[in-house]
Parts: C-alpha cells; sequence; structure tokens
C-alpha cells in the first residue's frame, strides 16, 4: 500500500501543490490531472523518491519510502518524460541492462517476447539511436512486460503512440491491475482501463 | 558489475571519445618541450611534473562526459530508483571511466617519458605512481562531475571545483618520479599516493552519490 | 612609545610602503564590503517594493 | 497570479519554515546584533593597533616590517577558521534540512575570500623586504592561494545554480568535502616544501614572539571576528531579502523602508 501524506513541493521559488494525500492499495489504479506545469511530473518523482519533498512523507506498506528505500525500489517501476535507453546500444542490450538494474536476470528470449508483444521486435538489434520516437518509447513501455514489480508509477505513457499500441498498453495495464498492481498514471488521452478501484488526484497550483 | 559492463561496451561503441583523451594527453605533453626547448637536462627535471599535470587534466577534461549522458537520456533517474547501493552504481561508473580514461594514459605515460629522457627506473616508478593515482583522480574528479551535473558552464566549473583538491595526488605522484630522478626512493610518495586513492575510494563514491541525488533533483 | 617622532611613526623603520600598504588594503576591503552590502540590501527592498506596489 | 503565488506562501510558511528558526524573526534580530558586533569590533581594531603600533618593540631581526604580521596573520587564521565554521553550517543545513544554516554558510563564504585574498597580499607584501621576492613558494602562502581556490569554487558553484535549494546543498556538500581535503592539501604542501627547498623564514612563528606581538595579535583576531560576524549577519539579510522577496513581511518591510528615510541603511 502506498501513502502519501501532506506532500507539498517547490520548485525554485514557486510553490507547485501542497498537502496532498492520498492512498493506494493493491489493485488501485490513480490518474493524476492537471494543467500543464501544475506539478505532475513532480509529484510522480516525488513519489519515486528521486525528489525529496518540502514538506510531507511517503510511506510504502506503512514504512518511510526514505528508511525502507531498497525495499520499496524493489517494487517500483517508474517510466518518466525520458526514455532512460541508451543511443548506442541496441534495444535488447538496453532491456537487458534496465532489468538488470533491477536486480533481476531474463533469458534474451524472455526481452524479445517483451519487444514482440508490444509491437518493435523487428528492432531487438537495432541501435536505439537509429529508432524513431514512437519506437524509442515502445522500446522503453517493454519494460513493463519485463517487470514484476508491483507498482507502476507511469509519466503520459500513452503520448507519442499510435491507437494500435495504446490498445496493447492498455490490456497490459489491466492484466496488471487485474493481479493487484498498483499504477499511478498522468495522461492527457481516455484510456479505458479496469481496477479495483480508480481514483484522480487534481492538482492546483 | 552490470553497469560496468554496460559502460565499457558504450565505450567501446564510441572509441573515438577515448581516442581524444589520449590525444589531449599527448598535445599537452609535446607542448612543453616546443614551450621550453630541448635541453635534454631541462626537460628531465621537469618531466615528473609535467607528465603528472598532462595526466591530470586529461582525466579532467573527460570528466563532464562521466554522468552528463546518463543524465540527459535519463538512465541516470533509473539508476538513482535501482533497488541496489548508489554508491556501489557510482562506482562502478567511475571505475569504467578509469579504465578508459585513465588506464590508456598510465600505459601511453613510459613512451612520453622516454620522450623526457626519463630513466628506466624513473619510467618504471612513473608508472607505478600514475597507477596508483590516478584512480584517485577519477574518484574525486567524480564528486565535481556530479555537483557540475547540468548547470551552465560545467565543464569550466568542473576545473575550479576539482584541481584544487587534485593538489595532493599531484605533489606525491610527481615528487615519486622526482625521487627515483635523483637517485632516492619512491617509497613513501607511492605509500601516500596510495593511500589517498584508498581514502577517495572509500569516500568519495558516498559524496559522488550524494551530490547525484543533488543534483537529479 | 616607540617612536621619536611623527615621521619615524610613518617613515616605519623605512618600510612604510609595505605595512602602510598592508594596513590600508585591510581597510579598504572592509569598507568596500560593507558599502556593497549596504547597496545590495538598498536594491532588494527597491526590488521588493516595487513587486509590492504592482 | 501574483496574489496567488502569495497566498500559497503564507500556508507555506504557516506549516514549515526553517524548522528552526523563521527569517521573519530572524532579519530583525539580526539587525539589532549587528550594530553591537560592528562597534566590538571597532573597539577592539583600535586597541589591537594600538597595540600593535605603540606597544609592540621593534623585530631585532626584521625592523618594522614585521608588523604586517598584525594583520597577516589574523587574516590567515581568519580566512581558515571561517571555512570551517562555513563547512559546519553547511554541514547542519544538510543534515537538518535547515536553510537558515545554509544561508549562513553562503554568508561566510566571500568574507572568508576576502581574509584569503588579504592574508596572500600581505604576505607577500611582507615576504619582499625579508625573501627579496614578492612571491615565495612557502607553504603556508601556497595552502593560502589554494584555500582561496577552495572558496572562488564554492561560490561560483552557489551562484551558478539557479535553483536556491539545489544551490544549498551542492554548495554544502562541496564545503564537506573541501573541509575533509584541507588536511591532506595542507599536509601534501608541506611535504612538497621541504622537499624543494631549505628553511626560510618561518612566517608567524618569529624566533623570540614578545608577548605583546602575541597580544596585538590576538586583539586584531578578535576583530576581524567580530567584523566577520557582523558582515555575515549583513551578507545573511541580503541573501534573505532576495529569496524572500515575493513574502508578504518583505513587502512590508520594503514599504516601510520607504517612509523612514533609513533606505540604505545598516540597520
Amino acid at each position: 500500500m502506498l501513502t502519501a501524506r501532506n506532500l507539498t513541493c517547490l520548485r525554485g521559488d514557486r510553490l507547485l501543490f501542497k498537502k496532498v494525500g492520498f492512498e493506494l492499495s493493491a489493485g488501485g489504479l490513480m490518474y493524476v490531472l492537471g494543467e500543464n506545469g501544475c506539478g505532475k511530473s513532480s509529484l510522480l518523482r516525488l513519489l519515486c523518491g528521486l525528489l525529496s519533498p518540502e514538506d510531507g512523507e511517503v510511506f510504502w506498506n506503512g514504512k518511510s519510502i526514505k528508511n525502507d528505500a531498497e525495499n520499496y525500489q524493489s517494487n517500483l517501476t517508474y517510466i518518466g518524460h525520458l526514455n532512460g535507453l541508451k543511443d548506442d546500444l541496441t534495444a535488447l542490450e538496453n532491456l537487458q541492462f534496465s532489468v538488470r538494474l533491477a536486480a533481476n536476470v531474463v533469458d534474451n528470449a524472455v526481452v524479445l517476447n517483451a519487444l514482440t508483444a508490444i509491437g518493435v521486435a523487428r528492432c531487438a538489434n537495432l541501435p536505439v539511436g537509429v529508432l524513431s520516437q514512437g519506437q524509442k518509447r515502445r522500446v522503453a513501455l517493454a519494460r513493463l512486460w519485463l517487470s514484476s514489480s508491483q507498482l507502476w508509477i507511469l509519466d503520459e505513457p500513452f503520448a507519442a503512440l499510435d491507437t494500435a499500441s495504446v490498445t496493447i498498453l492498455a490490456a497490459q495495464l489491466n492484466q496488471h491491475m487485474a493481479k493487484g498492481g498498483m499504477a499511478i498514471i498522468t495522461t492527457h488521452q481516455d484510456v479505458d482501463i479496469q481496477a479495483q478501484s480508480i481514483q484522480n488526484l487534481r492538482l492546483s497550483a | 558489475m552490470i553497469v560496468l559492463k554496460r559502460d565499457l561496451l558504450l565505450a567501446f561503441r564510441r572509441r573515438s571519445d577515448l581516442a581524444t583523451t589520449l590525444f589531449f594527453f599527448l598535445i599537452v605533453s609535446s607542448l612543453f618541450p616546443l614551450g621550453i626547448g630541448p635541453e635534454a637536462a631541462v626537460l628531465s627535471s621537469i618531466a615528473p611534473g609535467v607528465l603528472w599535470v598532462a595526466a591530470l587534466l586529461a582525466g579532467m577534461i573527460s570528466l563532464s562526459r562521466l554522468f552528463a549522458a546518463d543524465f540527459s537520456d535519463g538512465s541516470l533517474e533509473q539508476m538513482l530508483i535501482a533497488p541496489q547501493p548508489l554508491a556501489l552504481l557510482v562506482l562502478a561508473k567511475i571505475s569504467a571511466h578509469w579504465i578508459v580514461c585513465g588506464l590508456p594514459v598510465v600505459l601511453l605515460a613510459p613512451l612520453i617519458g622516454l620522450q623526457y629522457g626519463l630513466p628506466n627506473e624513473s619510467l618504471l616508478v612513473l608508472v607505478w605512481s600514475l597507477l596508483l593515482g590516478t584512480p584517485a583522480l577519477s574518484l574525486i574528479g567524480a564528486i565535481g562531475a556530479a555537483l557540475t551535473l547540468g548547470v551552465r558552464g560545467s565543464g569550466l566549473l568542473v576545473a575550479l571545483l576539482v584541481l584544487p583538491l587534485y593538489i595532493p595526488v599531484l605533489i606525491f605522484g610527481a615528487g615519486a618520479v622526482a625521487a627515483s630522478q635523483h637517485g632516492m626512493s619512491a617509497q613513501a610518495h607511492l605509500s601516500l599516493l596510495a593511500a589517498c586513492s584508498l581514502l577517495s575510494l572509500v569516500l568519495a563514491p558516498l559524496a559522488t552519490a550524494a551530490a547525484l541525488r543533488i543534483s537529479a533533483e | 612609545m616607540q617612536w621619536a617622532s611623527w615621521l619615524a611613526f610613518f617613515n616605519m623603520g623605512g618600510y612604510a610602503f609595505y605595512v602602510w600598504f598592508s594596513f590600508g588594503l585591510s581597510l579598504v576591503c572592509i569598507i568596500l564590503e560593507v558599502s556593497a552590502l549596504r547597496k545590495r540590501r538598498a536594491q532588494a527592498l527597491r526590488f521588493s517594493r516595487l513587486l509590492a506596489q504592482e | 497570479m501574483v496574489n496567488k503565488s502569495i497566498d500559497n506562501y503564507k500556508v507555506y510558511m504557516k506549516i514549515n519554515w526553517f524548522k528552526y528558526s523563521s527569517p521573519q524573526v530572524f532579519y530583525p534580530l539580526a539587525g539589532k546584533l549587528i550594530p553591537w558586533f560592528a562597534w566590538l569590533a571597532a573597539i577592539l581594531a583600535l586597541a589591537g593597533l594600538y597595540v600593535s603600533f605603540m606597544v609592540a618593540p621593534t623585530d631585532f631581526q626584521q625592523g618594522e616590517a614585521y608588523r604586517i604580521i598584525f594583520v597577516h596573520v589574523p587574516a590567515a587564521w581568519m580566512s581558515m577558521v571561517i571555512y570551517i565554521v562555513m563547512a559546519t553550517w553547511a554541514g547542519l543545513g544538510l543534515a537538518l534540512n535547515a536553510r537558515l544554516s545554509a544561508m549562513m554558510a553562503q554568508a561566510l563564504a566571500p568574507t572568508g575570500a576576502i581574509f584569503t585574498l588579504l592574508a596572500l597580499v600581505t604576505g607577500s607584501l611582507w615576504g619582499k623586504p625579508m625573501w627579496g621576492a614578492w612571491w615565495v613558494w612557502d607553504a603556508r602562502l601556497t595552502s593560502e592561494l589554494i584555500l582561496l581556490f577552495l572558496y572562488l569554487g564554492f561560490i561560483a558553484l552557489q551562484s551558478s545554480i539557479d535553483d536556491p535549494r539545489r544551490a544549498d546543498r551542492a554548495g554544502a556538500l562541496l564545503a564537506l568535502v573541501g573541509v575533509v581535503n584541507v588536511p591532506i592539501i595542507y599536509f601534501s604542501v608541506k611535504w612538497w616544501n621541504t622537499l624543494h627547498q631549505g628553511s626560510s623564514i618561518n612566517m608567524g612563528a618569529a624566533p623570540k614572539m614578545a608577548a605583546t606581538m602575541l597580544l596585538g595579535m590576538l586583539l586584531m583576531a578578535l576583530a576581524f571576528w567580530m567584523y566577520t560576524v557582523a558582515v555575515a549577519l549583513m551578507r545573511v539579510r541580503c541573501i534573505m531579502l532576495e529569496r524572500e522577496r515575493n513574502t508578504d513581511w518583505v513587502k512590508e518591510l520594503s514599504l516601510k523602508t520607504l517612509s523612514s528615510q533609513s533606505i540604505a541603511g545598516a540597520k
């Protein structure tokens, strides 16, 4: 269970949001809504522990993520604005690296399956640098097929995807939610995802 | 380990970057005889200092690349939230940096030492001193690179931050070679150099990890 | 008292330049720093005043 | 838009200002303290100058030129002490997330750099008549030079980062790294110095230091201390005003100073 209490975020001398709190339990999906520049990405980064809040705290299963970072991070998959891919490595190498970074080991075949699932299997052995934006995004999102973590935090996962890929990703999210996973998503698109509980968090300055 | 492997692979795919550092080292150390004149006695007396300063600068210009690419493509974020101690990941990255930028300089240095007319035993001490000292340069430099990540004018800034901290390594390193030139034992210098490297091996990854967390916010 | 005359005092045993330059420079540094800080403060206040009157 | 952000600030200030002391409280307090420290500095400096010029005897080796040490040595002491104090504030700020500490560290740095520069220049002014050269690679002067680089690095890093919070924390980390390195640097420079040249006149520790000389240096050092406190408080007030320019209390204050004549006043 992920709990946030009283989160306040300040960037420069600008207050992005204050006193944000929520609770997300297994099978729960949360959309973070708000205008551009209201701090959605900052909130997600804050929940990952990349940003430390001005005030307030985030708890994973009752323990502060600051004190229990390793345990929390092994339950977390975060895909931000940036893809986190190396242009000089192939899609396969990139994904293998991120799997290893999460302290897992999988076969190349499993990674290939993930790439096939999101429709970029042909790019597996190409350096990521030669791929298009949409293809790069899909390679990054293929991590979701390789992830065993319970909590997914996704920043605009549907942006830069074609409709077919959006459907595929939504299906993957549905499956994740059905298995009792949790997800926190920012999105501009209307995508239908089923979950045991769905909540909206609206940020306003 | 996986980070080390990846960074080495990346460096291998971009071999030209590797050559740049080496070329820089070569050209800086060749400039001095041109500026000072070819007298053998003068050259061999300035050789330890010149070679060490050149090695130090060569290591420094490659520092800004240490984290910058990972920072801009988002893989740094992924490392920050990986369920592994960040200091270890950082240490792996620094090791890769040293293997790519430090080790070739160590290997090339005796050749340039020959140009400066260093005697054989001094060449050996030169290699030893660089081998023991350059890891400290990479380790300390990483702190500066992490602190200046994404800051405007970071290339110059990193020099300002890191060069004063390099001074002990420079003194002991160049001192070792100079001592051997004068027929003295370089043992004390080399031990101090090793102590510097060990101390930075313990502290620098922690400081760098903290600096990365600050800079990536 | 150390000095036979004022002239001897200013002459500083022939080291007048070095001694008086050292002390003078210190004084100049202090004056410059304080006046720079006063200016900085006045400027900050002026800026906030503009913000307040907006 | 502006009103809204002020409103936000108000709430923000209620929930968490610096945790330990808010600038609204600290600002006037510092203002009250500054004249005290300034007066103390002036009185101590006058006493120190009196002792150094009127009481301390002429040095039989160096003549009157040695009187430079009454500003050189205290400045050198201050440059080191300020660095340590600065690193302490920075470390506190980093550990406790207390912004006032980070501001204090930032406020001390320029003063420390000025004292380092003073120590360097007066050192070389002393060196010229004593050694016959403006610059000698003496261990103390060299370490002082490196200390100046460390100060400049700290100031440059802080001023090139726009986000104040990141600037505070990055600067703090750098100061801590520096403070760990200072003894190592000092030791290495000393080692280097003993290897490369014989003995030179040992600055500061003249063979027979008369008690009055020591008294003069101590008084001057204390005067510099008080001056440093006063100036650091002045600077920290400036930093507060600049960082808090959007808050109500700074705006009110700025309007008040317009009506009372003391726009450029120190208080």
